[in-house]
């Protein structure tokens, strides 16, 4: 590899991209070049830095100055001033929000300083699509001391010892799983990635992909090694040509480099991995549901036991594991077990990714310890509230989550906490709501996307969900009664109680946990009809406030039922029983004299 | 439901997918996959004809083609609009946007307009949650969608 | 294999390993309710989706309810079935489904005999909750001449996809859509006719609630037996009077032959014929043709078909027509006995009778719902006319019965309408699995080898395994036979051919378990198939009865080609008594 | 590209591939090694900065000394180009003047690797480009 004095890393994930970060690349060198900088600098796409919110993202190496929201024309300047002259772009530069302050380097950035990369120790690091990179940060040798060292079953050992838990959402320990897995005989087994991320606002697998792919396909090779399977599945969602498109890579240098195939690293062991396509179910992220879809049949759960450590893909033992615990595995082998141990919790070791997303300052992805408060998450990395406002409720777990407030602020996160403070880990989305947010308007989401995604099998989910939904609506439509609450409850028990897997199985949660910690609200939209946020329509009370209306008109003419009449020139009125909320008059009125409860 | 009438051209794509994944039902997904992207959409002639190679049932094609999202029956607009509803989206406004864009187009969602031009769909996460509320007009994303934008992004496309 | 100990409320329970909760309850008498759960034992057919929650339990230390009807049993295991928990879920799953179900019991045509009825009753259920403004799924109704489609009223208990898809190969339907939408639908939610569906009917007989019915020609006959102006004939399938009683509380396998001729004179048809007559008439036909093909076949030519296929079983053409479009020309050209009746009728009996074939109305009394499609098909039309006007299941002969008042089982015992109600013990044996084979070779034995068959009986050929192969020795030639029934067990039959597994020179394949005496228009048996069982027993005690037990014995046949057929495979025989066969290719 | 064929085989090409990446782990932990900071205004540059950079990173690569080279700004000391800042772990950062690559060579071998300190030392109080903005 050439020396370079500098590199500059710019943030090829797919939000960054977005934004037009493979422009910034092409414009980088192209500037460099015309400078005739080509020995002395590098421009390098990386993984994404997780900083999304300030996207796109160009890091330059050594002095790690963080410019954020790059533009295409930026590129010269930066070149020009900081590659040549050695002087930094200010006004690239990420700005504290609390102190308004320049910060130079991302280690001076609160959004970094809590974090702890190891599932992305590589994303935003290296190249993902030249394995040189990865190789040269160790990778491979991880696999490479395995077979050269280390029996399947002293591998698992370790793997057992580190407590690492799969990071899909189950949690269940990723040694065990193996274990088992490795003990059922079979001539042909399987070693299966769920890349089917279909939390909606969890993008941490992506990321991973995208950022490091060969750290998965390293994982998958060790874990094939420790239970006997020669052969690997990606399952992943279609919707991510770009993930797809740096695993292509990634298997094609690997299978280059002898390090998939026959006989690797001159040993006995041979490995191969091949891609398999989800089609948009969210459901497939269930295991069972997961391998039928991989069959080719549609993608419905099935009754545990079997699990497919026992009978998976085409009956075949099959281990599953989400792309964020296999990010973490190669590590764990690299740094010992004890030393991942050491991170997090008793119960929960090492890091978790979480996508840190909603009325937050720092949207993006983070990897912390196990064990940090939520406090810390939202007011130090996450930089706060956006805009000063009064923070309400996180909803963690996506759709099988649940909401935590103020009260769990200083709740070590782990798995066990959040599940007992009634949401879970689920795939690590965190979104942040403020004052704005109506918890049932929230969890109302939640279930149209459990409505949607439910497979139909089974029937507490196909209709429970359905009619949850039904009943949300009618409490935001203020037609819902304190007897609709009961049976929510009730509903939501049984759901819960009853349903084939997990995704019915946990689907209520978003309902139970509002219904807990936000009762007063629910109370306010079946007992006065209010939604305290002003979020439900159809719960607002539109008036005119006489001593601004001029009589204009203005609203008359918007008003698409006619509920507003008026002299002209006179103070004008709302028929409540007519009017429909729509908020035409509102958004028309010149004085500001709707007023909006 | 489809005016789509295959052709023998048609049945010879069809043909070189399938045999490419070895006629193996167990390919299906990617089958589709495959299909979907070189004819943009999957009528039922081409599901018939899929089933015909692999030597299985249409209803089992047609089982597999309603359950997942990704494929679709019915051609998309020349521009495909995709408002992101994951939830980051959502809590800064995804749904506004989608109720302007129901009523900029007068479709609904999964619907096209009467003259092809623009075909409205919901997708779950991009994943460029630091841009919410995204909005996907072809390849091209639009991030911090505000509802009085909606206007001027669609004039922008002119055929 | 190893035993377990478990306790069932509080009932001590000992079971082999593998063995479920719900089938361990049901071992000390506990009776788990089910809904999607069925099980066909003797027939190897289950569905087990663990979809409708119902049988839910508790088990001590799990965290959710188990379905009992895919739980096993582990060592040690506690289990409750009716905790308050329990019932409040099973309550309110129920519940749900019903909010998503129409609720026009009172006219529904499975009222009285659905699951999902008995089930509201058996847990007390009085009143819906949510269904104030609750969405229910809905689609477009479908009615094929056989069966028809409320999907309103489906499940999702998936029984009849797996009895179209697993059992019988046929593939017609699919679970199509998801979550609140999902149904199970023929490709592109289009009519069965349009779809590959044979119309067996299997699917109607195992359908716990209305969403599949077979379809009602009860009132046609009526309004036919009140016009004057009409002459109506019926014809009865030889499995009908097997299965009849157990609709008016006989034990099954109680033959009924006398009391339903009885039944359907005081209901008012002018003539009670049996099928059985044409049974015999089929046999001379495809047994002459059966003896052209081998003769010419160890004669050196080259050209001919073999191994033959029998044609009675009309969802057996129907499959073979969309499957097997390149094998056209290997099954016999014979019509169905039910064909065969109907275009004698209108032709040699309408002469007899001097009137014009309009104003004969031939019904016909079949275990089938196939029939009902088979007598629609244009081949079997003469300007428009068809040769059987309608057919009508077993189930539809009783309801008609009672609704006419009629106390069945004290009828007098009737006998049938000459000339075409006489029969052999060969037609009756129809109604089984390996019964058509059994009385061609009766008769083609005969009339190959000359020589006078010792003994009738061909146990070799009986049975009710799925497949199943004999050779009988003519006189020094060998002639292998193969029978299957289930037309999944047709397909493995057929791939077994092809693939040179088998080699046969007569095929007999019914789509129906057990033959046509397990036919979908038969009382439904519940999946129990000892009933099957003592229908199949029921017909070889009719055979063995009999006095005359070949066909080409039975002295109207003989005289039918004395007076007006000639010989078999005449030229009138060719165009009354056979018909060709279209490629239908649906897949 | 050819195949791997042993571990060692993988070990030795982790080697070879390291250096390339090294300014990157480098840059990953900072406080932790020795900074030296190259001024490289129009100012520095023309007085041969450049070349200092470049000696003092074939030097660092050469010995394997933990530091790390980057660029900065103008400090202020035109008279003195080019110059260079070194901070070593736990002590204040020191700027030398009229540094040439043997003046780079010599700060390497008596400061940076012994600790001595010699001529070219810019007394005064000055202020880093950090506290200056």
């Amino acid at each position: 590899m050439a020396q370079y004095k500098m590199h500059l890393l710019v943030c090829g994930g797919t939000g960054c991209r977005a934004s037009q970060s493979d422009v910034i690349v092409k414009n980088l060198e192209s500037s460099i070049k015309e400078l005739g900088l080509s020995e002395e600098a590098q421009v390098v796409t990386t993984g994404c830095f997780g900083f999304c919110e300030k996207g796109p993202i160009v890091k330059v190496i050594p002095d790690n100055t963080f410019y954020t929201q790059v533009k295409p024309e930026d590129c010269e300047e930066i070149v020009r001033e900081h590659v040549l002259k050695g002087r930094r772009v200010y006004r690239l530069l990420y700005e504290d929000p609390e102190t308004q302050k320049h910060i130079e380097d991302s280690k001076h950035m609160g959004f970094y300083q809590k974090q702890l990369r190891i599932a992305l120790r590589n994303c935003g690091f290296i190249d993902p699509e030249n394995i040189d990179e990865y190789i040269a940060r160790d990778g491979y040798a991880a696999i490479g001391n395995i077979l050269a060292e280390m029996s399947p079953e002293q591998a698992i050992d370790i793997m057992k010892k580190s407590g690492l838990r799969g990071r899909g959402g189950g949690g269940f320990p990723t040694g065990i799983k193996w274990e088992i897995a490795s003990k059922n005989k079979a001539d042909q087994k399987y070693v299966v990635c769920n890349a089917d991320e279909g939390d909606p606002g969890a993008f941490m697998d992506r990321s991973i992909l995208e950022g490091d792919p060969h750290s998965v396909l390293e994982a998958m090779a060790i874990c094939g090694y420790c239970i006997g399977a020669s052969k690997g599945l990606i399952y992943i969602r279609a919707e991510y040509p770009l993930a797809i498109k740096r695993l292509q890579v990634a298997i094609s240098q690997a299978r280059e480099y002898g390090l998939l195939g026959d006989n690797i690293l001159g040993t006995p062991f041979s490995f191969d991995v091949e891609l398999k396509y989800g089609a948009g179910a969210f459901v497939c992220g269930e295991e069972t549901a997961l391998i039928h879809s991989m069959e080719g049949h549609r993608g419905e759960p099935t009754v545990k036991p079997p699990f497919p450590a026992e009978k998976g893909y085409l009956g075949k033992p099959t281990n599953v594991n989400n792309v964020e615990t296999l990010a973490n595995i190669p590590v764990i082998y690299l740094k010992g077990a004890e030393w991942f141990a050491s991170i997090g919790t008793e119960k929960s070791k090492g890091t978790k990714v979480f996508a840190l997303a909603g009325k937050i300052n720092n949207v993006g992805l983070i990897e912390v310890p196990m064990g940090i408060t939520l406090r810390e998450v939202i007011y130090e990395i996450g930089g706060g509230i956006k805009g000063g406002k009064k923070f309400k409720a996180v909803q963690t777990g996506g759709p099988s989550g649940g909401c935590l407030t103020e009260k769990h602020l200083d709740t070590p996160i782990d798995f066990d906490n959040l599940l007992a403070a009634g949401s879970m880990m689920g795939s690590g989305g965190m979104i942040v709501m403020d004052e704005d947010d109506c918890m049932v308007s929230v969890a109302k989401f939640y279930l149209e996307f459990t409505v949607e995604e439910s497979c139909g099998k089974c029937a507490p989910c196909r209709v429970g969900n359905k009619r949850l939904h039904e009943i949300l609506e009618k409490i935001c439509a203020g037609k819902g009664t304190e007897d609709d609450l009961e049976y929510l409850k009730n509903l939501s028990y049984v759901i819960k109680d009853t349903s084939l897997c997990g995704l019915g199985q946990t689907s209520p949660n978003p309902v139970l946990s509002t219904l807990e910690h936000f009762y007063d609200e629910y109370l306010a939209h079946v007992r006065e009809r209010i939604c305290i946020a002003g979020r439900c329509k159809a719960l607002k009370l539109y008036t005119i406030l006489p001593d601004k209306c001029t009589g204009c008109t203005a609203c008359t003419r918007a008003c698409p039922v006619g509920a507003i009449t008026g002299e002209k020139r006179q103070p004008h009125v709302i028929d409540v029983d007519k009017c429909i909320r729509c908020g035409a008059c509102y958004d028309k009125c010149k004085f500001t004299a709707i007023h909006v409860q | 439901m489809s005016s789509f009438k295959i052709q023998d051209c048609h049945k010879q794509t069809i043909k070189q997918i399938c045999e490419s994944f070895n006629n193996n039902p167990g390919e299906l997904i990617s089958i589709l996959h495959k299909t979907q992207g070189e004819f943009g959409y999957l009528p039922e002639d081409i599901q018939r004809e899929i089933a015909k190679n692999l030597n299985i049932s249409v209803a089992k094609v047609y089982g597999v083609v309603t359950f997942y999202s990704f494929f679709t029956m019915t051609p998309k607009g020349r521009h495909a609009i995709s408002v992101c509803m994951g939830t980051a989206c959502y809590v800064r406004g995804a749904e506004k946007i989608v109720d302007e864009l129901k009523e900029q187009l007068k479709i609904k969602v999964g619907g096209v307009t009467d003259d092809g031009k623009f075909s409205l769909d919901c997708l779950r996460c991009v994943g460029a949650c630091g841009l919410a509320p995204v909005v996907l007009i072809g390849e091209k994303v639009y991030g911090r969608v505000e509802a009085n934008q909606i206007k001027d992004i669609l004039a922008s496309y002119e055929d | 294999m190893e035993k377990i100990k478990l306790t069932i409320d509080n009932i001590e329970v000992e079971v082999q390993n593998g063995t479920t909760i719900y089938h361990a309850a049901k071992k000390i008498g506990i009776d788990i309710p089910v809904l999607c759960y069925m099980n066909l034992e003797h027939l190897n057919i289950e569905n087990r989706p663990g979809g409708c929650r119902i049988c839910v339990v508790e088990v001590e230390g799990r965290r959710n309810l188990a379905p009992s009807c895919s739980t096993n049993c582990t060592e040690g295991m506690v289990v409750k079935t009716h905790s308050l928990r329990v019932l409040n879920a099973r309550k309110t799953v129920l519940e749900l489904i019903l909010s998503d179900h129409p609720t026009e019991c009172l006219v529904c045509s499975s009222s009285g005999k659905c699951d999902l009825q008995s089930l509201a009753q058996k847990l007390g259920i009085r009143e819906i909750h949510a269904v104030e403004n609750a969405e229910r799924s809905t689609y477009r109704k479908d009615c094929s001449p056989a069966l028809n489609r409320d999907m309103d009223k489906c499940v999702m208990c998936r029984r009849c996809e797996t009895i179209c898809n697993d059992v019988q190969t046929v593939g017609a339907l699919s679970a199509v859509n998801r979550g609140f939408m999902s149904v199970v639908a023929p490709a592109f939610e289009q009519d069965l006719i349009d779809s590959p569906c044979t119309f067996c009917g299997q699917c109607v007989a195992v359908c716990p609630t209305g969403a599949l019915t077979p379809f009602d020609d009860t009132s046609k006959v009526l309004k036919a037996l009140t016009d004057p102006s009409k002459t109506v004939i019926v014809q009865t399938a030889p499995a009908v009077r097997a299965a009849l009683g157990e609709e008016f509380g006989l034990t099954p396998g109680t033959l009924v032959t006398g009391k339903m001729v009885a039944a359907l004179r005081t209901l008012g048809f002018d003539k009670v014929f049996d099928t059985d007559f044409a049974a015999d008439l089929t046999i001379m036909e495809e047994g002459t043709e059966l003896l052209d093909r081998i003769t010419r076949y160890l004669g050196g030519d080259k050209e001919v078909k073999l191994p033959i296929l029998t044609s009675c079983c009309p969802a057996w053409v129907n499959f073979f027509e969309h499957n097997y479009p390149c094998m056209l020309d290997v099954p016999s050209t014979a019509r169905s006995p039910q064909q065969m009746f109907g275009a004698i009728a209108k032709t040699y009996y309408a002469d007899m009778l001097k009137i014009k074939r309009e104003d004969l109305v031939v019904v016909s009394v079949m275990p089938c719902l196939a029939k009902k499609y088979e007598c629609q098909r244009d081949e079997f039309k003469v300007d428009g006319n068809p040769d059987v006007d309608f057919s009508i299941s077993t189930r539809e002969l009783a309801s008609l019965i009672k609704m006419a008042n009629i106390n069945f089982n004290n009828l007098p015992d009737e006998e049938f309408d000459s000339p075409m109600g006489e029969s052999t013990g060969a037609a009756v044996i129809f109604g089984a699995t390996g019964g058509v084979i059994e009385a061609a070779v009766r008769t083609a034995y005969e009339l190959q080898t000359g020589l006078k068959l010792n003994k009738i009986d061909f146990e070799e050929l009986r049975g009710l395994e799925g497949i199943r192969t004999a050779t009988i020795d003519f006189n020094g030639t060998p002639i292998h036979i193969g029978i299957a029934h289930q037309l999944g067990n047709a397909r493995k039959l057929l791939d077994g051919i092809r693939s040179g597994l088998y080699n046969f020179h007569a095929i007999e394949i019914m789509a129906c378990p057990g033959g046509c005496i397990g036919g979908a228009g038969q009382p439904l048996h519940f999946g129990n198939s000892d009933v099957i069982k003592a229908r199949f027993d029921a017909i070889y005690r009719e055979d063995a009865s009999k006095t005359l037990r070949k066909s080409h014995e039975n002295p109207y046949i003989i005289k039918l080609y004395k007076e007006f057929l000639g010989h078999p495979m005449s030229e009138k025989a060719h165009h009354l008594l056979h018909t060709h066969y279209f490629e239908k290719n649906k897949i | 590209m050819k195949k791997i064929k042993s571990l060692d085989d993988l070990r030795q090409m982790k080697k070879n591939l390291e250096q390339g990446m090294n300014i990157r782990e480098k840059s990953d932990t900072p406080e932790s090694l020795i900074q030296i900071r190259v001024a490289m205004a129009t100012c520095g540059i023309a007085a041969g900065a450049r070349g200092v950079m470049n000696t003092l990173i074939e030097r660092i690569e050469k010995d394997k000394i933990p530091a790390i080279v980057t660029q900065g700004g103008c400090m202020g000391y035109c008279y003195a180009e080019p110059t260079i800042e070194v901070k070593i772990p736990g002590k204040d950062p020191v700027v030398f003047g009229n540094v040439d690559t043997a003046v780079a060579n010599q700060i390497v071998d008596k400061y940076i690797l012994n600790g001595e300190l010699i001529d070219g030392v810019i007394p005064t109080n000055y202020q880093t480009i950090n506290e200056k903005k």
